[in-house]
């Protein structure tokens, strides 16, 4: 029973993880960017959520705007920052988004307090109970959010003419500009969609945990990171997988390895380990 | 070179020197983090003194001087907290210091005045070596240790329950506290079935509710700050765990409650602020708070309140003579708004501990633990 | 007497595709050796398989005798090979002097002690000299490698790799690019070093600058050694025709006819 | 006039000076990008604040100085492993797994941190000269190496690896190397920190520390040794100088970060490079 529900804890956390990885992937499988200040798009989409919740009492009108506009502010980081480094050596643009990240962390410190915001009436406090299995139902929201999300990206990119675009862009762009690709489009509409992935994160987390703070991407700014390396970078089913298996490891690393290893650490001696194992990452790089 | 410009603009800006009036005041130092992982505590701890300061003004000062309180980030790093307290010392020239830090820093700048022979005053930190400095150095919050043995007879006297939990936050704060309840666990016949810590940055705590669920204790006892203690309760309460909630002074603040929601309701924590109070000092404190900054108030913002207190007490009795000081703080008794407060050899405090719980979203009064034979901290 | 250099049975495979399907083939000293094909046969992962850029599945790569199949890339580069990229690959933070004086101060740069130790680059700057003056650009020394012409940069390589002493010279297309008198001057300074003593293995594309200039030639196609001999027999073969000539002119071997087909 | 507060405050950039000659040899010279810096500042402090007790204080500075270039050997044999983009994130592994460890273990004090680290004994003059002469020699033994073939190897090796090693370098040994040096200065560096705040605790040697020395190294300039001495001491210094916006100070330190990336991506070096090539015409290629 506690095997069970520690996995079952473990596919939470992972899920979360993954939604917000994946959009890291995708960015980084088209351009080699290692996009750190994601995570402080994913704190802009928390925030967006409990503040238009609180305004306005509907949180999926909440959700669809942090959606909205922090899929627009994902563009313009792309547009403003990256777009002019991107025939730099790839530490440029590392940095710059490190950089980016910290100023945002401080603008949302500096704007909305430190303390952290809270919905005025929290969000999904109901228990759901199939047979033996008990979860809250945030966490149930948070297992659905993240399958949908990404059962929804999987079809995007194997179904639509974006995702064909976006695997040609990766996979040659010169050679996908000869076809007629606007490889320019695509990176727009790849950071817009890797930017809503992480604003749908935060305002599942927002659910989830009752809280935003101008900190909370710190966490997810380097575990993401471990993340899509065991993935195998921009490898997007690999990251899925990754994130999932993380979730669960570090469930059972919580409870049973917690006396000599902080949590925190469980993602990076299982990733350094399976580094040398297998350098490529877990999944295959492509 | 004129994509250079902006940030030389932009690095003059950051050189501005701060202009301090020239006028004769009494400075009191001050630093708390107001950047980084802690800037919530380091916002509370900084307008818990800032209204000491104001008040005390409003009160005609010291003999006719105003008091200013010279305030720093210490960004919760030990290293930048050195240069920090000789720089209170040397170019701010103030008579007495006051921490709103944690205890890194504290711990880094308590030989610095302890040698300049400043009085310094740590207002919530805990770890055991900050007042090991010396004889300036003092310390108006609970030690650690002091706080767990509480909650240990909160647990067993007062609540009547044997089977413990533990689930601690992952640094020296929830390691001390961890370690005094442990201390006199035994004593009190306190069973402790699993013990467990979780990150400062954790807000997910799916495993640990499995785990202290299938462990099924009457107590969890759960040091760890307003941030983590909020999901927690919540995510226990979620997975259907009925048992009591043990919390600390890190709970204390009204965001844990906004947090938890219902949750919230019946949480017990060990803390040295007292809702229910009718002492003046209390009452005015907490009502001056909630006027001045629109928000609730909390232990920290408290605690900081107290020793800017305490100082500005000690300087209206003693002057600017830091030798004085030192000795009006050792001597006094000091009626602040976490009670009254008076020094052991140490430089720790001797204080009773206010034990608060939940009721229809807000903090009361649960019971005062206040044997301070029981509660002695340290004389060495 | 053992070959300068050997392949023997090298089999190279990059996921699911064969990139070279066991080819042997050997080399005397101060041979000058034409490796020829049409794209995609499989050139450029020989010599990268000889200079241990890519590790063969099977097979062995042996210096004089001696097996290197397991050597990094540098040691093998210290036993005497040395490689001239086709995509050109100078230092770009270097002026092209540099280039050739870190290539030419290989004895120093082997041993870290004495890398550490050694400060002095005059000895090196005066031998890279020389050798960008033999190969035709002194006049780009002090230059930043971004502002040459591929003529100068195709000799940069030639003269980087000229600079570690090389027993065999790997050359992966150093004509192509070139105009015909670029091309004339660099193909007749290659024979010139040749005749110096310098064993060479040359990738072309220029079936008859190729002719000009090799004795001998290999052919690959599609991963296979088809023709191994002197260049005059090499050329009249019907095999080495129809993989030039795409569709079989001659009724050889069918899949080996698809294959070329593949490759081209 | 100096007095204890500017003592203090050279010994803090002296730290984080050597700290950044350090990364500067692995990340500027050898281009391994290195998200942990702070684990080999950590390994010596913990080292130093172990045998402070019993060791003079040069021995304490070596000791420290070869326990951090252990782990950094170890670090750097590993690495060799994976991929060029993966080194990034593998380091940055290092550094947490670094904490993750320590802030368990009870012999390390876990997170009480080790106290009663004894005093340098030098006085503070003495403490800050020591500090500066150490920055002073490892600024000499970057610049020498810069100068002499080794450097001239990184430099390849950084450039193009794949072709470095056509030309006989042995890539995987200079990697080696850059992170055997560039690691005992780090830990170096970390026996002085233990001295000057005489305890540790384990968030002293976390990401932010890692992150904060890697902005100093390209702020300066990837690869300038003076580039990168200005810049330790400049983004250590602002802060001071703007206590007055204390609330202000993280958003210009990252804008700053972001600035600099974004319009002067050499940094320092290469602004001021650029500024010379326009000023003499006749001087660039």
């Amino acid at each position: 029973m506690l095997h069970v529900e520690l996995v079952l804890q473990g596919l939470i956390n992972g899920s979360m993880y993954a939604v917000i990885a994946v959009g890291l992937t995708l960015v980084y499988g088209l351009l080699r960017i290692l996009h750190v200040a994601h995570a402080g798009l994913f704190t802009l989409g928390a925030y967006i959520t409990v503040l238009i919740t609180n305004a306005t009492g509907s949180l999926p009108l909440a959700v669809l705007a942090a959606t909205l506009v922090v899929g627009v502010a994902g563009m313009l980081v792309y547009r403003l920052l990256y777009e002019p480094l991107l025939d730099r050596p790839p530490y440029v643009a590392l940095i710059a988004s490190i950089g980016l990240f910290i100023c945002m962390e401080e603008s949302y410190r500096i704007v909305f307090g430190p303390y952290g915001n809270s919905f005025d009436t929290m969000q999904l406090t109901q228990r759901i109970t199939i047979g033996p299995i008990g979860m809250a139902a945030a966490d149930a929201a948070m297992l659905v959010g993240a399958v949908v999300l990404l059962t929804g990206l999987g079809l995007l990119m194997k179904r639509t003419r974006f995702g064909i675009a976006w695997r040609a862009t990766v996979t040659d762009p010169a050679m996908a500009r000869s076809f007629g690709i606007d490889t320019i489009k695509v990176r727009y509409v790849n950071f817009f969609i890797a930017s809503a992935l992480a604003a749908a994160a935060g305002a599942l987390v927002a659910v989830l945990n009752n809280l935003v703070e101008p900190t909370m991407g710190s966490v997810p700014s380097y575990k993401s990171l471990a993340i899509i390396v065991l993935g195998g970078l921009g490898n997007v089913g690999g990251t899925l997988a990754a994130a999932l298996l993380l979730g669960v490891i570090e469930a059972y690393g919580t409870i049973y390895a917690g006396a000599f290893l902080d949590r925190d650490a469980i993602a990076f001696v299982f990733l350094i380990a399976v580094l040398m194992v297998r350098p490529q990452g877990l999944f295959a790089a492509r | 070179m004129r994509r250079i410009l902006p940030l030389l603009a932009l690095a003059v800006l950051w050189l501005m020197p701060g202009t301090a009036p020239a006028q004769d005041v009494v400075k009191i130092g001050f630093h708390a983090p107001l950047t980084g992982f802690a800037a919530a505590d380091g916002k509370s701890a900084r307008q818990g003194a800032e209204l000491a300061v104001a008040q005390a003004n409003a009160a005609g000062g010291i003999a006719g001087k105003k008091i200013e309180l010279v305030v720093y980030d210490d960004e919760g790093k030990p290293e930048n907290t050195i240069p920090l307290a000789n720089k209170l010392i040397g170019q701010d020239k103030v008579a007495v210091v006051v921490s709103g830090g944690y205890s890194g820093p504290t711990r880094a700048a308590a030989p610095v005045l302890q040698r300049a022979g400043i009085p310094y005053l740590s207002a919530y930190a805990i770890h055991p070596d900050i007042t090991r400095a010396g004889d300036f150095i003092f310390r108006t919050g609970m030690m650690g240790e002091v706080q767990g043995r509480a909650g240990a007879k909160l647990v067993a006297d007062l609540l009547k329950k044997k089977k413990v939990v533990i689930v601690a936050v992952n640094n020296d704060f929830g390691q001390a506290l961890t370690a005094g309840f442990k201390e006199v666990a035994p004593k009190f016949g306190i069973e402790i079935l699993k013990e467990h810590t979780f990150a400062m940055p954790d807000r997910q705590f799916g495993p640990l509710v499995a785990q202290v669920k299938a462990s099924d204790p009457e107590v969890i006892y759960a040091p760890g700050y307003f941030f983590n203690a909020g999901p927690l309760v919540a995510q226990l309460r979620a997975a259907g765990v009925e048992a009591t909630i043990i919390g600390q002074e890190g709970y204390d603040s009204q965001r844990f409650i906004e947090i938890a929601g219902k949750a919230s309701e019946g949480v017990i924590v060990t803390t040295s602020l007292d809702r229910d109070s009718t002492s003046p000092a209390t009452r005015a404190f907490i009502d001056e708070y909630e006027k001045a900054f629109k928000d609730r108030v909390d232990m920290v913002a408290a605690s900081g309140n107290a020793a800017a207190t305490v100082a500005i007490a000690a300087l209206k009795k003693a002057g600017t003579d830091p030798k004085a000081i030192r000795d009006a703080i050792r001597a006094g008794s000091f009626d602040t708004a976490i009670g009254t407060l008076s020094f052991n050899n140490l430089g720790e405090v001797k204080k009773a501990v206010q034990v608060q719980v939940v009721k229809d979203a807000n903090f009361h009064r649960f019971a005062i633990i206040d044997d301070l034979q029981f509660l002695a901290p340290p004389e060495k | 007497m053992s070959a300068l250099l050997a392949v023997e049975d090298v089999l190279v495979r990059f996921g699911g595709v064969t990139a070279l399907a066991g080819v042997s083939f050997s080399l005397g000293k101060g041979e000058l050796l034409g490796l020829i094909g049409p794209n995609g046969a499989g050139k450029t992962t020989l010599l990268h398989t000889v200079i241990g850029v890519v590790t063969p599945t099977k097979g062995r790569v042996l210096v004089g005798g001696r097996d290197v199949t397991r050597l990094s890339t540098d040691a093998r580069a210290r036993l005497g090979l040395a490689l001239t990229h086709q995509i050109v690959r100078p230092f770009r933070g270097m002026s092209v002097l540099d280039n050739v004086t870190l290539a030419a101060g290989f004895a120093k740069t082997t041993h870290l002690l004495r890398a550490l130790t050694s400060v002095s680059r005059t000895a090196e700057r005066a031998r890279a000299r020389e050798l960008l003056a033999l190969v035709g650009i002194a006049d780009y020394a002090d230059a930043a490698p971004a502002v040459l012409p591929l003529g100068a940069l195709k000799r940069l390589e030639v003269a980087r790799a000229l600079a570690i002493s090389p027993e065999v010279l790997l050359l992966d297309e150093p004509l192509a690019g070139l105009n015909s008198v670029e091309a004339t001057r660099l193909a007749a300074t290659l024979a010139d070093l040749n005749a110096s003593g310098i064993t060479m293995i040359l990738i072309e594309h220029n079936l008859a600058k190729v002719a000009e200039i090799c004795p001998r030639l290999v052919v690959l196609d599609n991963g296979r050694k088809i023709a191994d001999g002197s260049t005059a027999a090499v050329l009249a073969d019907a095999a080495v025709i129809a993989a030039y000539m795409g569709k079989d002119a001659s009724g050889r071997d069918p899949s080996h006819a698809e294959a070329s087909h593949a490759a081209g | 006039m100096i007095g204890a507060y500017e003592i203090t405050l050279v010994a803090v950039v002296s730290i984080n000076l050597m700290l950044a000659l350090g990364l500067n040899l692995i990340t500027g010279f050898c281009g391994q990008v290195s998200l942990g810096h702070a684990a080999f500042f950590g390994t010596g402090a913990y080292a130093a604040a172990l045998v402070a007790g019993g060791l003079p204080l040069p021995a304490v500075l070596l000791v420290a100085g070869l326990f951090a270039c252990a782990l950094g050997l170890l670090v750097g044999v590993a690495s060799l492993r994976v991929r060029e983009d993966f080194l990034a994130i593998t380091t940055m592994g290092v550094g947490f797994v670094f904490v993750g460890v320590v802030r368990k273990q009870g012999f390390l004090g876990a997170e009480m941190g080790l106290t009663d680290i004894p005093d340098h004994g030098l006085g503070d003059l003495g403490f800050v000269g020591l500090c500066l002469a150490l920055v002073a020699l490892m600024a000499l033994l970057t610049w020498h190496i810069k100068r002499s073939w080794m450097g001239f190897g990184f430099a390849a090796v950084a450039d193009d690896e794949r072709t470095a090693r056509t030309l006989g370098i042995n890539a995987a040994a200079y990697k080696l190397a850059a992170f055997v040096i560039g690691t005992f200065l780090a830990g170096v560096a970390g026996a002085v920190y233990a001295y000057f705040t005489r305890f540790i605790i384990p968030g002293a040697f976390g990401f932010t520390v890692s992150i904060s020395i890697l902005t100093m190294v390209i702020v300066g300039g990837v690869g300038s040794i003076w580039g990168v001495v200005v810049a330790a001491v400049l983004l250590t210094l602002l802060p001071e100088f703007s206590r007055v916006i204390n609330d202000y100070k993280l958003l210009l330190y990252g804008a700053l970060i972001v600035l600099t990336m974004r319009f002067a991506p050499g940094g320092l070096a290469g602004v001021v490079a650029a500024v010379k090539a326009r000023v003499r015409p006749g001087g660039g290629p």
